[in-house]
């Protein structure tokens, strides 16, 4: 019997529709079916400005905007041959891993939901929310950010926000304690997710599974130790891994993420605090400098010759590896550009990690790799 | 010179399809290929250069031809690799990457339906984002984002 | 204490409307009234309403405490804007889905669509008649109140089966699939609980259940069968962690997929009965129900209708342990469900009845010490 | 698992069963302590963060880092319009990413030169603050209002003057500027191509364009002078707001971005 979890169902956190063939309450295939959020950012991103691309990446995964931003920008910098100024490298730094908190708690409270435990639901909004605060404070959105700029970033921080933000941190660290209790404490929860959606690490880098998924198969795969973008390579963290590879290891693995990014946090603090500067690059071209997009530039790019290019940019998002790659062929607009959406490889891999198990898994399993439907169709 | 080691030691498995291997910001490389000899190359960098990990597949329209990219990464080296291949004619067609790499698998579907490269061999070439009836693919550049008048779905299933 | 019945009063109203009413008309009309047949229908027809509109009152009150004590558990308020603090939110929420047009899917089957509500509420609220509230605040003595209020909770999963198969959909009849099974699985658990009550007590009756633990509760001497009650109970209430023939996550809203407006409400409703009957049942079984042990001051339970008062403050603080445990365990799996049923409760509950067994045997209490009435 | 068989069964903790449940079920209770007295929850219409009195009191009677995070003034919101200073450059208009922005004409300028403030259509507007960070006159800022809710789509739609009323209103305004970068680029002429004709100097909103005599050349014999008025436009650089109307209107594309060397 094939039943259709979705495109309207509590499970999917989203639009998407999982089909699920099953035997009594065993499942035997799945089928993800996306697309229903398919925004086509790829085709309106070749009709706008390299700045204006930074309002559709806050909507391409609405729970970690500026994390896609950073993304896009690292790749657009590259393909403009432009270096984005050390504080506001930092400020990226930062924002990065305020984004993982938030999305990271946004994981806990929707997938311990679908467990049929709603209190943990509301702590985590409510824990979420001061980061949402922490956000709006110098972004001046709570989702949606627009915070990033090609060169740098948009403002700096306000006088007063490194302390506010060390109690927030302090805050959290208390919560984390009350977090594991809830589900770590309870045989209920252990016994719903030990041994569920398992992926073994050869499966794993075979199907392109990246993130939380990847490390909790025992994989030490993170781009901020791999690859240091930004100023990762001058912050101290320990990349969380489990070996278990099911739906506690990648509970496990998420929470020690969490601790790791107030521990990046609280460096990032500390590094602002002491090192003031500016946080947007000089000398960018005309139309990238500006904050607007001025008339007139056609004639203009044709008489300055801007370099060309092609950018690629990998970050560590929350969800995994995002990976954007931009065309520029001289002109206002980018030519092309492809994301990769960590979300989209894990979900493609729905088949080897779902088969076998029954139906009240599937919520679990699904939340385990953290749904984002918004980076999934794009 | 990181190009030149590359080439050589591609050389022995897909030296003949190779066409150059090239700098590219961000990334170590970028080979450019022959896509007749594309599962060769393939096969040359997921087994001789250990770049077991395919993190995306991607196609372009230059208007006169379409171009399709990947890259892919390799844990050994903590390196990313860009290949890229140039498609021309009508109905450009590239083997696909799935017997080396299964996480080819929906990336080829969206280079397929969004700017319609077609995968030879893929195992499960469907619609992906789009409607399954959808006739256009929309990252080409003929296919113009102010002018919705124009763009009819011809049928629709119900 | 009086010895008033609620039916003896029901009876009293009847007697007086009539008599009043015929005393005031002509002779033909005047004998048919004060027929004792018809004084005796209409006490019967009042004493319903009056039980029905308490037990009704009472759910949504129980709805209201839910969600107000699931507020705060959860860091947040609840119901707060209707009414004082929310308390007629419950009322506005049964308006609106009363207001609602009731919409059949077209493939669904017409008869079971309509009579499985309707008959899992009539049954849950049936209960209400048999289950003393206080001193004589029941239908009257009945030998076999128990075994009948239980047999009666039993009906159930009979109906939420065919409530969720004549819907004809997927979700629904997982659901009630699942329903059935878990129902029928903690049957028998709970019976073999009560088991043990009624061998320590020695009685059917509820009435002399109550009465005989007003010094010593049974919930110490009977801690294990108590626990196995409470257990079967929150998987027969389907409540968290056992509410999975409607876990929302994987099945929608499980049985009741399909249903909407005053439907939905019946099965909301009999939800909240059966908390409630499940919750009275805890209290009349192994904590005492409406008395009060006798060495407290007895200004606590002179007062009028002091019984009551003491009877819902109980019922109350053991639903709030339930809305605890919903507040803090998730839910289990099917299979992990069954197994604990079939293969830990059934052996815990066989071993409670022994262990009652026991304790009649050598008409002894642990702490309380030896009681000649032990096991009647 | 690629195989439909079913999974093996979960390993138990192996801990005591009767206590397994202990620690949430305390943890839930701690809270239900904490919250009796003050839960989290902001009771939105009554309560507002953006209300600092209000602010402080929960901050402080709960314990809880409650809205520390909030500077309310940097919120983009719905925006304000200051329609006296504004100058109708556009530039809101042309950095508007959603296309949501239209120049209305306004009262207030002469028939010649009809005074355009912008009209914003909420419905599409995403609050990126583009628009206000392009604004050289800070006369368009965004607010902390945030409640657009209205029965009719066209009431989205804000007029200049529904704008210059919220204005009016004083809310906080979002204080971060972007500064203009020091070294921004200006506007340059072409002037072998330049036919004088005063497109850029009447259409300049900030009137920083200035036509400046130059001298007519005498022709050599045979030669034959180009048609054009022998003026040329001289661009204030410090006046500039680098909107790029006159590059816009310019019949013979002379003028053109660049720097001075």
């Amino acid at each position: 019997m094939w039943v259709n979890m979705g495109p309207q169902h509590p499970m999917t956190h989203g639009l998407w529709n999982l089909r699920v063939k099953i035997d009594g309450e065993l499942i035997v295939d799945v089928d993800p079916e996306v697309g229903y959020l398919h925004r086509g950012i790829e085709k309106i991103s070749e009709d706008r400005h390299y700045n204006e691309i930074i309002t559709l990446m806050d909507r391409c995964c609405y729970v970690a905007g500026i994390a896609w931003e950073h993304v896009y920008i690292g790749a657009a910098e590259n393909a403009l041959h432009i270096t984005a100024p050390e504080r506001a490298q930092w400020l990226r730094v930062m924002c990065d891993e305020l984004q993982r908190l938030a999305s990271h708690i946004m994981w806990y409270a929707a997938f311990v939901q679908d467990l049929g435990l709603m209190s943990p639901f509301l702590y985590g909004m409510r824990d979420r929310d001061l980061i949402l605060d922490l956000f709006q404070s110098f972004t001046g959105g709570r989702l949606t950010y627009e915070y990033n700029r090609v060169g740098g970033v948009r403002n700096d921080v306000p006088s007063g926000f490194t302390d506010r933000c060390r109690k927030v941190m302090d805050w959290l660290m208390d919560r984390f304690v009350e977090y594991d209790r809830l589900c770590l404490g309870s045989e209920i929860f252990r016994r719903r997710c030990d041994g569920l959606g398992v992926l073994k690490a050869k499966e794993c880098v075979d199907l392109g599974v990246t993130g939380p998924m990847l490390r909790s198969a025992g994989v030490a795969r993170d781009l901020r130790k791999d690859r240091p973008y930004a100023v990762y390579d001058r912050v101290e963290f320990d990349v969380a891994k489990a070996d278990a590879a099911d739906v506690t290891a990648r509970y496990l693995v998420r929470m020690e993420e969490m601790r790791q990014s107030v521990r990046i946090v609280r460096q990032t603090l500390d590094w602002l605090d002491h090192h003031p500067g500016p946080v947007l690059a000089d000398h960018l071209p005309r139309w990238l400098g500006a904050p607007y997009a001025p008339m007139g530039n056609e004639g203009y790019l044709l008489k300055r010759n801007f370099p060309r290019g092609t950018g690629f940019a990998a970050v560590e998002e929350p969800h995994g590896e995002a990976q954007a790659y931009v065309v520029n062929t001289g002109g206002e607009h980018p030519y092309r550009t492809k994301f990769r959406s960590p979300v989209f490889v894990n979900l493609s891999a729905a088949k080897h990690y779902m088969i076998g198990y029954r139906v009240a898994d599937i919520p679990p399993i699904m939340g385990s790799v953290d749904i984002c439907v918004g980076e999934v169709d794009r | 010179m990181a190009t030149d080691d590359l080439a050589t030691q591609l050389a022995p498995r897909a030296g003949a399809n190779i066409l150059a291997v090239e700098p590219f910001q961000g990334l170590t490389a970028r080979v450019r290929f022959r896509p007749e000899g594309a599962l060769d190359v393939f096969r040359a960098v997921h087994d001789d250069l250990g770049y077991d990990h395919l993190s995306m597949v991607g196609a372009i329209d230059w208007v006169d031809h379409r171009e399709v990219f990947y890259i892919v990464w390799s844990d050994v080296t903590k390196q990313y690799l860009g290949l890229s291949a140039d498609l021309t004619g009508d109905a450009p067609h590239i083997e696909s990457a799935t017997p080396v790499w299964p996480s080819a698998n929906w990336h080829e579907r969206e280079a397929w339906e969004l700017v319609g490269v077609a995968f030879d061999h893929h195992p499960d070439m469907r619609h992906l984002l789009m409607p399954d009836d959808y006739a256009f693919h929309p990252l080409l550049r003929s296919f113009k984002l102010h002018e919705p008048e124009e763009l009819e779905v011809k049928s629709r299933s119900v | 204490m009086s010895n008033v019945t609620l039916f003896d009063v029901a009876n009293g109203l009847a007697t007086l409307l009539l008599t009043g009413l015929g005393s005031i008309l002509p002779q033909p009309l005047h004998g048919w009234l004060i027929n004792p047949n018809l004084i005796f229908a209409l006490a019967a027809t009042l004493f319903g309403a009056i039980l029905l509109g308490a037990s009704m009152i009472n759910t949504i009150m129980l709805i209201w405490f839910e969600r107000k004590m699931l507020g705060r558990f959860m860091d947040r308020r609840g119901a707060m804007h209707v009414g004082y603090a929310g308390l007629l939110q419950n009322f506005a929420d049964g308006l609106k889905l009363f207001r609602k047009h009731t919409l059949r899917p077209r493939e669904a089957d017409s008869l079971g669509f309509y009579a499985g509500p309707t008959a899992y509420m009539v049954t849950s609220v049936l209960i209400f008649g048999i289950l003393p509230i206080s001193t004589g605040w029941s239908s009257g003595v009945l030998p076999l109140s128990l075994l009948l209020a239980l047999a009666i909770f039993s009906f159930a999963p009979l109906f939420i089966f065919i409530s969720a198969w004549s819907s004809n959909n997927k979700y629904s009849l997982l659901g009630g699939m699942r329903s059935a099974a878990q129902m029928i699985a903690y049957e028998v658990p709970i019976l073999l609980a009560v088991v043990a009550v009624i061998l320590v007590s020695g009685s059917f009756d509820l009435t002399t259940i109550v009465n005989l633990q007003q010094n010593y509760w049974f919930w110490g001497p009977l801690f294990l069968a108590l626990l196995v009650f409470v257990v079967g109970m929150l998987a027969e209430m389907e409540r968290i962690p056992f509410d999975l023939p409607e876990a929302e996550a994987e099945l929608v809203e499980g049985w009741n997929t399909e249903y909407g407006g005053m439907l939905f409400a019946f099965f909301m409703l009999a939800d909240y009965v059966r908390a409630l009957v499940g919750s009275i049942l805890v209290v009349l079984l192994f904590l005492g129900g409406w008395t009060l042990p006798s060495y407290v001051p007895s200004a606590l339970t002179s007062f009028p209708l002091a019984g009551i008062f003491w009877f819902m403050l109980k019922t109350y603080i053991v639903f709030g342990v339930f809305v605890w445990i919903r507040a803090s365990l998730p839910r289990v799996r099917t299979d992990q469900l069954l197994k604990v049923g079939w293969m830990r409760m059934i052996p815990l509950s066989l071993l409670s009845v022994v262990l009652a067994a026991m304790l009649v045997l050598v008409r002894c209490l642990p702490v309380f010490g030896c009681v000649p009435g032990l096991g009647g | 698992m690629a195989t439909a068989e079913a999974a093996p069964p979960p390993k138990s903790s192996g801990e005591n069963p009767i206590l397994y449940v202990a620690k949430p079920l305390a943890t839930a209770a701690r809270q239900f302590m904490k919250s009796l007295i003050r839960p989290s929850t902001i009771v939105y219409p009554f309560e507002r963060l953006e209300d600092p009195a209000f602010r402080d009191k929960v901050a402080v009677a709960a314990g809880k880092p409650i809205g520390v995070g909030h500077v309310w003034d940097n919120y983009r919101g719905v925006h304000a319009l200051n329609i006296a200073t504004c100058i109708s450059c556009n530039l809101c208009a042309f950095s508007c990413p959603d296309l949501c922005i239209d120049m209305v004409t306004v009262p207030g300028g002469d028939p010649k030169h009809p005074k355009k403030c912008p009209q914003i259509d909420y419905g599409k507007c995403s609050y990126c603050g583009f628009c206000s960070d392009a604004c050289p006159e800070g006369c368009l800022t965004m607010t902390t209002k945030y409640e657009l809710a209205t029965p009719k789509r066209s009431e989205m739609v804000y007029s200049p003057q529904k704008m210059n009323e919220i204005f009016e209103r004083k809310l906080p305004m979002n204080p971060i500027r972007v500064e203009r970068p020091s070294n921004e680029d200006a506007i340059l002429l072409d002037v072998p191509l330049c036919i004088g004709c005063n497109a850029c100097a009447r259409d300049c909103p900030t009137q920083c364009i200035t036509m400046l005599d130059i001298p007519k050349p005498t022709p050599k014999p045979g030669e034959k002078l180009p048609k054009r008025i022998w003026k040329e436009p001289v661009i204030n650089d410090s006046d500039c707001v680098r909107c790029g109307t006159c590059i816009s209107v310019c019949p013979k594309e002379c003028l053109f971005w660049g720097t001075h060397t």
